[in-house]
């Protein structure tokens, strides 16, 4: 069922000629977070008439065999879910030229590869704006979980937030090393309350809700960093910034069957809808209406443009 | 009607069978020896009888009812007690609990060690041994460990009770109490199975005897009918059997290992070794006798460089190697028959060839620039095992499947094929047939007049006062006197092994 | 700094409970000569057991039962294979680790769905003894934990008594010392080890409870991470007895208390320096208490009769 | 005799067989269940880790890694050490391999790879020492050391890989070493699959495994010293140095697999380097009785599995976690093959004794 890229843009209206579009993650499709977006968006793309795969958990050692299997499966489009596929990625792309890659925070895009960039830094900066807002006389907290690029630069966004609003604020940043140990999360987040932060967010997968947990035991506000976190603390999570790929790869499917694909890296973040606000939760009730104006001018702002977030 | 009935059992290991359609009868309130060469199936036989293997063809009547022994449990339900060949003991566990371990008839949930405790010095008295019930038991001597084997029998009450070579590491005067102790049992009813290779005790204390030669009975009498050793000997080998020592006077040369005011404490600062002083001359044996536990195998680990004195030196041939590494001491050419082959001689999952090569490994010809020459060795290695007669399946098959005697044989050829210029012997003939003891003390004297300077260590005083050319008495770890063979005599040493030195003794400077 | 010390120890009796519950049945197994490599797989199956039996029940104490009884059931697979099949007892481990992962990672997605907020369960909450809480600086820390935390501690001395005073106990370090002398005294080495593989099943499942219900309210995916090796380290650590699996349980825990306070203190130092702590500190703790007592002599030997 | 032994020499092969007949079966079941095409699935299987060249590359490519860290482990093993430690050992060689395979530009492709390699290896067994110092100096049980040297090692890896050993040129912060040089890249076997020269280099380490303990003294000793201390030392032989020694071969095998991975598959030192290979090597070890054949063969069978399973997954779109389940069916009917052994069954027995037993009356 192979087919050239400038195919009559609605695949889905002719079911004889359904694209099959495959997903790489390097993590679970359950993590709440990065691959639970991704996967979503995958799920959106299957709406618009394609016929999709996935593979989770997929390490850089069986990257190689995986693309293979799926490029040589008849697989049009394959999406790889992190920049840390990118080397093995391009070098594979080489052998399928009329396979199309897009490589979700890859830099480079070649030939049959299109990079596509979410602004986690945004995300973070948010994060980072609206701790600051709310945390009071304290300190705000960010709970990082491994150390990759989406965390490295939401962690970053983090911090220029939270200066952004207050110059002066103390900021406390750490890293658990794992996306899956929530406990550890929780205990981070523990210490950070006992060091003085009144307000605090993760970004860890599912280790998350370890964090705002402990938040909720201290009674302090937290930021989700994902859809449905809010239900383990009730009183605690304010509203979260959610950061959706799913957005991205929806529009990186529309691209490809109206054959018009990105010439070069581009990214997306509040203007593109990939990075938006939650609704506020009933934490928020806490909260007196010019803060929660500030937050939404702090994000309207964002959306046009007018604020940018620098990246290590 | 006996009261105890094996009829036709057969039992076969693989392809080998131990046990062909013997039959084995036993009369209530008798001591009946069990006798055969090593290897011949007497354990097997009674490890049947105490369901720690089943039979595959054979029925067992006890008190003329049938029984079927799915194992030991029921064994012991039935009032079968045994004491096994090898220790089955828990050397962590203190004596107590190795007592009671799996006997709840005092108290069902809770261990309640102290009231077990009085019962077993109660015990310990009526049989007067004495062994602590809190002392750990990896901290006992082998001849303590052998009495705490019949002890954990006797304290669960048995009607049977089956000896596996108990004697083999007894004392003497031990193996006097046992006897004592063992008639003292039959008279009150018990009946007792009794696996020796000592045929003087088969005269001595045995009412009948059944003789097993490769799994099949061979004869089984009325031990009043036997006239001598010799007899019972050659009904368990199938020929004659001479059961003298050949041996003319010592050809003494120069002094080969000699021992200066060695001492040794352990590290509860205990003096296991007080200042011994010995000398060991090419051409001689040195007989160590002593209650077992009273030094000898510190004094021994000492000299193999497996303990370091704390004081004292010693030399072989003149070289100092106090302190020296186990593998300096052993290029002097010494070679050694330590006490406890399956802790320090063998390893059972290795085959006989690898055991065989255990120590020599080392020689260029074993192989050269660090290689071992497995084709050349296995040769050497048959040799070894028919010189020593090594009854085995084959070179091939692990050294565990050897029966005890067997496996004795194994080592004592591995060691003695080294031609040592120093050998130090530990109860060689341990546990080992009546043929094969004669044969291994004829080839200590046959290493002797070769040349080779020899420690015997032994607690059978026969065997000391057969080889030795001399005697050194041990007792609490000090020499009580060295004195000639000739000026040597049982009771004599049997004194002096108890502590207690005879004014009329003169005891003679070691450096003689 | 009153604070930090108190969420110091608060935090190192947090993290040592699991630890040491699933210590304290994994002691008997070892006792019994039986490595337990799926300790890590038994905890998982907990963790998840017992939140979907709290769920079903609206009881924490019914769902803990619940998940008892599911390691059991994975305890008695792993007993057929090592006690009866012989087969050896690291490969089983592993292999149970594995299933462990991927079942309870099918049956939370069947059960709660993907990506969905967890369900709102029955769990342990602190119960504050009355009195002691109040106590400055330790109070907090020691007297306001779940009732499972204190049991935990009471039970250190119970299985002690066990373990040296009674039968059972007996017969459990006997087996894994030398079997073949079990034997001869009529005691089955089968029962025995199957016996202390079902109990450390058990109390392993209870461990992954205490981590799910005790510390958290919820189950995510491979949430055990790792702390099934640190119970085996842990009952090495503390030489097979309960006193001593209770020190290095909480030697552990304070490892981790002190990461997370580094963590949180200083933003400066790399997160990997922090996350090396923990072991380091361990290692020099079992460098520094050097002791004679060695594993059980029958130690992954699979009881052969004849 | 001989007519005896034959049996033996065909259960050899009954049982595998009939154990991964059987785990198919139950892997089966549960894909039916799960509501999957169960002879898809398993065709995917065999296709993905047999069916082709590419295939069967693919499998030999990750059997290679875990047939050196199983290695490693019954290396260590036949000297009395349990080393749990293989998985920190790999990090450490790999990490070793990295700092030398990104260097030495211009240095000859074959001078290269040769002192990565022994970098490699060299940077796993130094690691290994260190548990076997620790033994011998504190008698520290290496069954906390090596696990916690583990940990240790990851952090520091991970450490390294963001700050000293940090791909700077890289277009994304992503935490990774620069890739090794073109120069020290292991050679493809077969053009058209990724079949690297590494799955030699593992078959020769299970050749001197095999030589060195059955027919070198040094093999010799450590085998005795694994069976038995008091033994080995009753036969002079040095036990502290000889257990070093096995640690030191043990941690270099691991390492060695650690570079073999690193220069043949994924090239730059990350975070998630390892795929588990330590702990699935403890498995292969002991899954083949840790002699030489065996570990080679459980090896294949779990690169097998690897690669097999990433087929299934594409094909049936099985979720990774059915995937583990049936891998751990697969290890766990093989292991306990014995079950499959009719010659237990009561009925059997009696038949073979009656047998017997008229054999030895003739
Ligand atoms: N469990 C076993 N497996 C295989 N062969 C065995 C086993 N037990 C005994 N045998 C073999 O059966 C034969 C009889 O052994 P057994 O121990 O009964 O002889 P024994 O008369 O006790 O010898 P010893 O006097 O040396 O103790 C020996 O050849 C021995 O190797
Ligand atoms: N698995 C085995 N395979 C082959 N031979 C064995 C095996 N186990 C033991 N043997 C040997 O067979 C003989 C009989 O076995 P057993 O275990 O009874 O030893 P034993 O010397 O008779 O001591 P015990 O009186 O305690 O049984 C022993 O000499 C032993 O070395
Ligand atoms: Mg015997
Ligand atoms: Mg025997």
């Amino acid at each position: 069922s192979k087919q050239p890229k400038t195919s009559d843009p609605s695949g889905s209206e002719a079911p004889g000629t359904k694209h099959k579009v495959a997903l790489i993650l390097s993590g679970p499709v359950s993590d709440m977070s990065w691959n639970a977006t991704a996967y979503n968006g995958l799920k959106e793309i299957e709406k618009l008439g394609a016929e999709i795969a996935y593979q989770e958990n997929v390490d850089n050692s069986s990257l190689a065999d995986v693309i293979n299997n799926y490029a040589t499966g008849g697989y049009d489009l394959i999406f790889l879910s992190t920049n840390g596929y990118e080397d093995i990625g391009l070098k594979e792309a080489k052998n399928y030229p009329d396979v199309t890659f897009f490589i979700i925070n890859g830099a480079t895009t070649v030939d049959n590869v299109i990079s596509v960039q979410v602004a986690d830094e945004q995300q973070g900066f948010l994060m980072g704006a609206i701790s600051a807002l709310v945390a009071g006389e304290g300190q705000v907290g960010f709970v990082g979980g491994m150390e990759i690029t989406p965390i490295i630069n939401g962690s970053a966004g983090f911090e220029a937030g939270a200066k952004h609003v207050n110059e002066s604020i103390a900021i406390n940043s750490a890293m658990t090393g794992s996306m899956t140990d929530v406990n550890a999360a929780k205990e981070t987040a523990k210490a950070m309350v006992g060091k003085g932060v009144t307000a605090i967010s993760p970004m860890a997968d599912n280790a998350s809700l370890g964090v705002l947990e402990a938040a909720e035991e201290a009674g302090i506000f937290a930021v989700a960093s994902g859809l449905n976190q809010e239900t383990v603390a009730p009183k605690a999570v304010i509203i979260a910034v959610v950061k959706d790929t799913a957005i991205a790869y929806k529009a990186a499917y529309q691209d490809y069957i109206s054959g018009n694909l990105p010439k070069e890296t581009k990214k997306m973040g509040a203007t593109e809808g990939v990075v938006f606000l939650s609704d506020w939760y009933e934490a928020a009730s806490a909260l007196n209406q010019e803060t929660k104006d500030a937050v939404k001018a702090l994000y309207d702002d964002m959306a046009a443009g007018k604020i940018t977030v620098e990246i290590p | 009607m006996a009261y105890l009935d094996m009829k036709n059992v057969s039992k076969s290991f693989g392809t080998l069978v131990a046990l062909d359609n013997v039959s084995l009868s036993v009369q209530k309130g008798t001591i009946h020896a069990l006798l055969g060469e090593n290897g011949a199936g007497k354990s097997t036989l009674m490890n049947i009888l105490y369901g720690m293997y089943q039979q595959n063809e054979g029925t067992i009547y006890l008190d003329n009812e049938e029984i079927d022994i799915k194992d030991s449990k029921t064994a012991l339900d039935h009032g079968i007690g045994m004491v096994h060949q090898h220790f089955t003991l828990v050397p962590p566990l203190t004596v107590i609990e190795n007592v009671i371990l799996g006997y709840d008839k005092i108290s069902r949930v809770g261990l309640q060690l102290q009231k077990a405790a009085k019962r077993f010095e109660e015990l310990c008295q009526r049989f007067n041994m004495d062994i602590s019930p809190w002392a750990v038991v990896e901290d006992l001597s082998i001849g303590q460990q052998q009495r705490l084997e019949i002890l954990k029998a006797l304290f669960r009450d048995v009607s049977l009770l089956i000896l596996d070579e108990p004697t083999a590491v007894l004392t003497p005067q031990e193996t006097e109490t046992l006897f004592s102790l063992l008639k003292q049992l039959t008279d009150e009813g018990l009946t007792i199975i009794f696996i020796t290779h000592k045929l003087a005790e088969v005269m001595n204390i045995c009412d009948c005897c059944t003789v097993l030669r490769n799994g099949r009975v061979v004869s089984e009498v009325a031990v009043s009918e036997i006239e001598s050793k010799e007899q019972l000997a050659s009904m368990m080998v199938g020929s004659n059997v001479d059961l003298i020592i050949h041996k003319e006077e010592a050809q003494t040369g120069d002094v080969i290992l000699s021992v200066e005011e060695l001492c040794f404490d352990d590290e509860d600062r205990v003096r296991r070794v007080d200042d011994i002083s010995l000398a060991v001359k090419s051409g001689e044996i040195l007989g160590v006798c002593g209650v077992d536990g009273n030094g000898q195998s510190e004094l021994i680990r000492c000299i193999m460089g497996l303990l370091h004195p704390t004081g004292g030196s010693i030399s072989i041939c003149g070289e100092d190697v106090t302190g020296k590494t186990t593998r300096e001491v052993l290029n002097h050419h010494v070679s050694h028959i330590p006490e406890d082959r399956l802790k320090m001689a063998m390893i059972k999952e290795f085959t006989v060839n690898e055991n065989l090569a255990l120590m020599a490994y080392r020689d260029q010809q074993y192989g050269r620039f660090g290689f071992m020459n497995w084709k050349w060795i296995t040769e050497q290695n048959i040799k070894i095992c028919e010189e020593y007669n090594v009854k085995t399946q084959g070179m091939h098959v692990p050294a565990g499947t050897l029966s005890g005697g067997n496996q004795q044989k194994m080592v004592v050829g591995r060691e003695l094929d080294r031609e040592p210029t120093l050998l130090i012997a530990v109860h060689p003939s341990r546990g080992l047939d009546v043929g094969a003891t004669k044969y291994i003390q004829n080839r200590l004297i046959q290493e002797r007049d070769r040349g080779a300077a020899i420690l015997l260590v032994s607690t059978e005083l026969d065997e000391i006062l057969e080889l030795s050319d001399r005697i050194i008495v041990l007792y609490r770890g000090r020499a009580m006197s060295t004195m000639q063979r000739k000026a040597a005599t049982r009771e004599h040493l049997g004194l002096l092994m108890a502590g207690i030195s005879p004014k009329n003794t003169t005891v003679t400077p070691v450096t003689m | 700094m009153i604070d930090t010390i108190t969420s110091f120890l608060a935090s190192d009796i947090r993290t040592a409970t699991p630890l040491l519950i699933a210590g304290l049945g994994i002691l008997f197994s070892s006792r019994a000569g039986i490595v337990n490599v799926g300790t890590e797989g038994f905890m998982l199956v907990g963790a998840l057991a017992g939140v979907v039996g709290s769920w079903l029940t609206n009881s924490s104490l019914l769902g803990s039962l619940f998940a008892m009884g599911v390691t059991v059931l994975l305890a008695a697979i792993f007993a057929f294979f090592v006690v009866y099949l012989r087969a050896d007892q690291t490969v089983v481990g592993v292999a149970i680790n594995t299933f462990a992962l991927g079942a309870t990672t099918t049956l939370n997605r069947i059960l709660f769905g993907m990506n969905t907020s967890p369900p709102l369960i029955n769990v342990f909450d602190v119960v504050p003894i009355p009195g002691l809480s109040k106590i400055p600086i330790i109070g907090d820390a020691l007297f306001s934990q779940p009732l499972l935390t204190y049991l935990a501690f009471l039970s250190v001395p119970i299985a002690w008594f066990v373990m040296y005073k009674t039968h059972i106990g007996l017969k459990v370090r006997a087996v894994g010392e030398n079997p073949r002398a079990c034997d001869t005294l009529g005691i089955s080495v089968t029962k025995v080890r199957t016996g202390a593989i079902l109990f450390s099943g058990a109390l392993a499942g209870l461990g992954g409870v205490f981590i799910s219900m005790g510390q958290l309210s919820f189950f995510t995916e491979d949430m055990v991470s790792g702390r099934g090796y640190m119970v085996l380290a842990a009952v090495v650590f503390g030489r097979n007895n309960p006193v001593g699996v209770m020190l290095a349980t909480l030697i552990f825990g304070a490892g981790d208390a002190l990461m997370y306070q580094i963590q949180a203190a200083m933003s400066g130092v790399p997160y990997q320096f922090s996350m090396m702590l923990p072991y380091l500190i361990t290692l020099i703790a079992v460098c520094a208490f050097k002791s004679k007592t060695r594993p059980p002599a029958a130690t992954g030997i699979p009881y052969v009769k004849e | 005799m001989r007519s005896k032994l034959k049996p033996e020499k065909i259960f050899q092969l009954y049982f595998p067989i009939v154990a991964i007949l059987a785990a198919l079966l139950l892997t089966a079941i549960v894909i039916s269940v799960m509501g999957f095409n169960f002879v898809e699935a398993i065709q995917a299987l065999f296709v993905g880790a047999f069916g082709s060249l590419g295939a069967i590359g693919e499998t030999l490519n990750k059997a290679t890694p875990v047939i050196l860290t199983g290695l490693s482990y019954a290396i260590a093993q036949k000297c009395g050490i349990i080393n749990l430690g293989a998985e920190g050992q790999l990090y450490m060689g790999a990490l070793a391999a990295t700092i030398v395979g990104t260097n030495l530009n211009g240095t000859p492709s074959v001078i290269h790879i040769t002192i990565t390699l022994i970098a490699g290896f060299l940077g796993g067994a130094l690691y290994g020492i260190i548990v076997g110092l620790l033994k011998n100096l504190f008698d520290a049980s290496e069954l906390i050391t090596t696990i916690m040297l583990n940990y240790i090692a990851m952090a520091f890896c991970g450490w390294c890989i963001s700050f000293p050993l940090k791909d700077t040129e890289a277009t994304s912060n992503f935490p990774q070493s620069r890739a090794v040089l073109e120069s020290v890249q292991l050679p493809r076997l077969i053009s058209g699959t990724r079949l690297h020269a590494g799955i030699i280099l593992a078959v020769l380490a299970i050749v001197f495994y095999y030589v060195f303990l059955k027919y070198t003294k040094k093999g010799f000793e450590m085998r005795t010293i694994g069976l038995s201390r008091s033994v080995a030392q009753n036969a002079g032989m040095r036990l502290s140095t000889t257990s070093l020694l096995a640690i030191f071969i043990a941690g270099g095998f691991a390492g060695l697999g650690g570079a073999i991975e690193l220069l043949g598959v994924q090239f730059r030192l990350i975070n998630a380097f390892s795929l588990n290979f330590g702990f699935d090597g403890i498995a292969v070890a002991l899954l083949g009785n840790s002699n030489a054949l065996g570990i080679g063969l459980s090896g294949i069978l779990f690169g097998a599995l690897r690669s097999g399973s990433n087929r299934m997954q594409m094909i049936t779109k099985l979720p990774v976690a059915v995937i583990y389940m049936i891998q751990s069916f697969i290890i766990l009917f093989v292991i306990g093959r014995s079950m499959f052994d009719f010659r237990k069954l009561r009925v059997y027995k009696r038949f073979a004794k009656r047998k017997m037993l008229q054999g030895e009356k003739t």
